[in-house]
């Protein structure tokens, strides 16, 4: 067995959540804005811990990957970003539907492979789409999105809206050639796009800095594409959402693309049932501890919410949590009917006369 | 009526539909200024101006990503991938993304795209500047893909491959690019999916593709001098693909040939074969032959090059040692 | 002699020779300290160290690239790709470099190298996780093909692959990792190019590929039970293909089938249709057919999944069709 | 017609070149490996003019891309390269072959497609490649050889050998993926290689900076990869020198990775018959005042070389390119003995038994 912490990564000092940053309280953020985002936190955090239960019950087949612990991300963009803008993200992406406000029964029953799910059970768990919400897909091949995003952007251009789309993405991604073509592009093309690196430390079982050439996978290559390096708090949505405004209100008046790299953390393993072996003894407990659920719990009272609003909402939650497990278990097993369907725009999937 | 060569065919048929469409974009290496490196796209700069035509770096997942993301959202776009062979530096976007996604989300999205790149031999570039990989989209579902022979066809094929709302992926062929043919005035519309019979013949049927059809041809001639008669189909569209056209003719000829560019190991040739031996086997009065570039990378000197693709000669002896042997023609 | 899963067996041939040859390395994501996404290289880290079984970051071109460039200077290299679809993000490294330099070189360098790849469904994992792709890799001159369906052959062809002095590709079935079988003790070589008769038979011969080869014998028994004799090839090498084992059955036997999880059009069965359709035309009493997933992307819930992939049902119900209605057996 | 600089690139200002640094002058390089390098430029030059003579009759088929203008990058780096050391250069490798000491005559063979080619007429002019001098191939499709060159360098270091690999590239090249992903692997595994960017400001047709999202495309993005930027002139054989010298021994003494851009231009087309005709007024006739040859001519003169020397050295390399050109039209054209030859290591191209 070796011992060298620089292969056993379990043996590796643990990296450390920033301590919540006080002044955040006094941003200005109207309250409903903050109360949408506590509520969205909730029903990320309860839909991923559901969509868990629901593979360890086999309901859920093939894989899933969850976004427990990283919700302030998703959460942050969603309550900035505006109808019509376009979101691009990974298999790691029931979070992000969720948050451009896919249906959460759609959504549970996707997993589940059903007919009432939202893409028919074609699709499952690392594809959730839904365009009627301007949730463009998610990519389950490390880099394309980023690209792809950048075209949704230029078509925006081009029709002379103020759509921005963006793209969500993990550390591990900056290491991948599409990653520098979209960042090159864009720039170039000024094209309306914010690129959100989810820093969560790792690629799936591979700590992050042990195969990149910079600290901040992200940040510390904005300037190589002509942009700023923006580092901030993922685990706090009054930053995030403070900066996705920022990055979206340039895009929308002509500035052009932003890199953003948001620090998290996943609480779970990278997908399935990982047990995350690899993280260090201590790392889990010190970030479960910067969780940003019960943080901004706290925020939320001592700006002044009553203590009652927060778990009314939260009782909300798990209601609708519940509500979508039952409607996802209610559908039915897709069948012959859809197998051959709408590879073509024509419905079907000839490729002969 | 004018006549073009097959390269210009190629600018004619983009400025037709771009003037149909003023939401049509184009976007690729060195198209907007310099015209294309093949002089393909000469014209339509000026004509389009430059938010309509767009030089790239040399980022193909970035260019192949941006025409997914532009026609998912509303604007059809016509992507350049300068060599065919460099589709394998974006295959990602084109195998996984593009042709995978309608189907993935049940049918959310649409790709009004067109990739066009200069595919094919015969220019003496060698390895990795010649191969014909019209297969290597075939084999993905999800696309479809063309491979014009003249310039008319060009024209009218570039048109149906813009107006089709499913990606295409469009193969020019180099070594037909100065190429001369009379192209009727005014708009010209063709269908993706329609073979061509360019040759009637009743004692065997030989299909081909691009710069494979000429030779084709004439070995069809040099044939027919020697009282074999055969069919020459120009199957143009590889997906959807024309079996109706392709199984007529084997069954009345009843023998089948099919001339390939491309590698021999899983080329289309071998997927036509196969439709041939189960639909029309008791039909067949012969064994079926692929006449192919063997399976090596090309070639780059002229001689060795014209050894490695398929030319009429080879064509003309392959059909006739095979038809006189045993066939009991 | 222990009993060993195939996820187990790639990890005991990759073992068994980097004791053999204390140059031979690895690459790839997560294979070190995780021993693999699918488990296939647990132990190995232990057991060689860091400097020979390394971590990569998400860059499959530089993974590729850095096995290409070491092995042609004198290091052999397995290189892992996580899942096959990522064939596609680098696959200019694999199609237009590895395969094509030693030719362009007139034999200057050669690439002991083998690429390892998790391959095929039925796990669930949706269209961009689940393909079989073995067809994109034949199609390419200059690479060798190799795709194991039992644990014994797992060992024996990683040696083989290894040892070979060319680039091969070596798809893992996801669908086979848990499947498990006695494999003898001490060391294991097959030889590449070498089809196994999985079962003898007399009225039809069924040629498949790794998780199809049981469908195909299940089937196979399905029929022998209405006194139908299915000879069962497994292919197990697509590049050398052994066509002498293949035609022998189809001379035998007289009627041909393919059972391939890859989607229709140009997959290997086409290429296997059409040998047998030249070569072996005399000897058919019946159209050859293939059995394909068909040309869908793969869709992700298990019920779609399940008819989407080539079942031992469906092969049974192809075969017995088939012979009834007019083979004359 | 559009009249805008930003899209026909021929109205743009031109971008000059820097002028002679003259403190080079006194650069400790000695007399010897000057002159040797003025050789070699000279013979890069010659070569390059030869084989655009023979592309105009026709004898060279299919493309021929020169470097004529930018001898001076392999020049220096030839001059600065041990034997053992590996090079990686693309589809205009002519000059970074013969700087390895290919054989004039073999090199000229092979453009012309003959069977005395250094490839058997197999490669042609963009796949120049002699391993028994280190010379490990020219790469066409662009990108990939850049992370080829690494795995040359990590088997140097594995095997524990002092060997470097050095990958030369364009301006454009820093725009595909693969020279991301080649530069962070290259860092964060320490690796003997030193990547060197030639900008000669074009990517084929397209002026580079209308495409790039940063000034200079490999130097500032040096730091995205945890390297220093550095930035040479190209036109100069002996900041060349200096350059590879520096980064050489660097790589050799386990420093890892380095990245160079050097500035040049050249005089010709991209390829082929290309007039340029996209290129500013006067731009050309600038860099062909800063042409290396005249300008080393001067440095050796006013270093006190007798001009017989220099003249006597071009009238050795006129000759061998006379012979070169002889021995290369003597041969004969390749035919079927070598179609089929060499796809696999027995020698041969079987697929099957
Ligand atoms: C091109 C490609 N290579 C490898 C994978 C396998 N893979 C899936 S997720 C993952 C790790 C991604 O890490 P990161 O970008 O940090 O995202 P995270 O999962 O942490 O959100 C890998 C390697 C893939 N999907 N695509
Ligand atoms: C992947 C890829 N895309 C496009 C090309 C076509 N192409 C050949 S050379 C070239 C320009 C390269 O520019 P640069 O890197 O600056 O090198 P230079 O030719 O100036 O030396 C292009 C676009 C290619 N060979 N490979
Ligand atoms: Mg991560
Ligand atoms: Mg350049």
């Amino acid at each position: 067995m070796p011992t060298d912490p620089r292969y056993d990564y379990a043996l590796r000092e643990p990296r450390l959540p920033r301590p919540v940053n006080r002044s955040l309280e006094n941003a200005d953020i109207d309250l409903d804005v903050r109360l949408g985002m506590y509520r969205k936190l909730h029903e990320l955090r309860q839909f991923g811990k559901r969509a868990h239960d629901l593979f360890l019950q086999n309901l859920v087949k093939g894989t899933t990957h969850l976004s427990l612990g990283m919700e302030a991300i998703a959460t942050g963009f969603g309550a900035a970003m505006k109808t019509g803008d376009y979101t691009f993200a990974t298999y790691r992406g029931h979070a992000h539907s969720l948050a451009r406000g896919m249906d959460l029964g759609a959504a549970m029953a996707e997993l589940l492979g059903r007919e009432n799910g939202v893409l028919g059970g074609k699709g499952g768990s690392m594809h959730l789409t839904d365009v009627s919400k301007g949730m463009m897909g998610s990519y389950a091949i490390i880099g394309a999105h980023l690209c792809v995003a950048n075209g949704a952007a230029w078509s925006a251009q081009m029709r002379g809206t103020d759509q921005v789309a963006v793209a969500f993405f993990g550390d591990g991604t900056t290491n991948i050639g599409a990653f520098h073509e979209a960042l090159n592009l864009a720039k170039i093309w000024r094209l309306p796009v914010v690129f959100v690196c989810e820093n969560n430390l790792y690629m799936e079982y591979t700590p992050i800095d042990v195969v990149t050439a910079v600290a901040n996978p992200a940040a510390d290559r904005a300037r190589a594409y002509g942009l700023e390096a923006i580092l901030i708090d993922g685990n706090d949505p009054d930053d995030v959402y403070l900066a996705a405004q920022k990055a979206l209100s340039r895009a929308r008046s002509g500035g052009g693309p932003s890199l953003i790299e948001a620090l998290t953390y996943r609480s779970g393993g990278h997908s399935r049932a990982d047990p995350g072996k690899y993280r260090p003894e201590g790392e889990v407990q010190a970030w479960a501890a910067r969780d940003p659920i019960p943080m901004y719990h706290d925020r939320l009272l001592s700006l002044g919410t009553p203590e009652a609003r927060l778990s009314s909402i939260e009782r909300q939650v798990a209601d609708a949590i519940n509500a979508a497990t039952e409607f996802a278990k209610s559908g039915r097993e897709p069948g012959e009917g859809s197998l051959l369907t709408d590879v073509f725009a024509d419905g079907g999937s000839r490729w002969r006369n | 009526m004018a006549e073009l060569t097959y390269r210009e065919a190629v600018a004619r048929g983009i400025a037709q539909e771009m003037r149909r469409d003023p939401t049509l974009v184009m976007l690729g290496e060195d198209i907007a200024s310099a015209g294309g490196v093949f002089k393909t796209t000469v014209g339509l700069l000026d004509e389009f101006g430059p938010e309509r035509v767009r030089d790239t770096p040399i980022s193909e997942q970035a260019i192949i990503g941006a025409a997914m993301g532009a026609s998912m959202t509303g604007i059809p776009v016509i992507a350049e991938i300068m060599f065919s062979d460099f589709l394998a530096v974006c295959w990602d976007m084109i195998a996984n993304e593009i042709a995978k996604s309608r189907y993935m989300t049940d049918g959310q999205v649409s790709f009004p795209l067109v990739i066009r790149t200069a595919n094919g031999g015969s220019a003496r570039f060698g390895a990795q500047h010649s191969q014909s990989v019209e297969n290597w989209a075939m084999m993905i579902p999800g696309l479809k893909v063309v491979a014009p022979s003249t310039p008319v066809d060009v024209v009218g094929l570039m048109a149906a491959s813009i107006r089709d709302p499913d990606p295409v992926i469009f193969f020019e062929h180099k070594g037909l690019m100065a190429t001369k043919a009379e192209v009727p005035d005014g708009e010209i519309i063709d269908e993706l999916g329609k073979a061509k019979v360019v040759r009637e013949g009743s004692d065997l049927t030989i299909a081909a593709l691009a710069l494979m059809v000429p030779r084709a041809l004439e070995a069809a001639n040099a044939l027919a001098a020697e009282g074999i008669s055969a069919e020459v189909i120009d199957i143009r569209s590889l997906v959807p693909l024309d079996t109706k056209t392709l199984l007529e003719a084997i069954v009345k000829t009843g023998r089948f040939f099919t001339v390939e560019e491309n590698p021999r190991l899983c080329g289309w040739g071998a997927e036509l074969v196969s439709i041939a031996s189960e639909e029309a086997f008791w039909n067949l009065d012969g064994p079926s032959i692929r006449i192919t570039t063997p399976h090596i990378p090309l070639p780059a000197a002229a001689a060795l090059e014209d050894l490695a693709l398929p030319s009429a000669d080879r064509i003309y002896q392959t059909v006739s040692k095979a038809i006189d042997t045993r066939s009991g023609l």
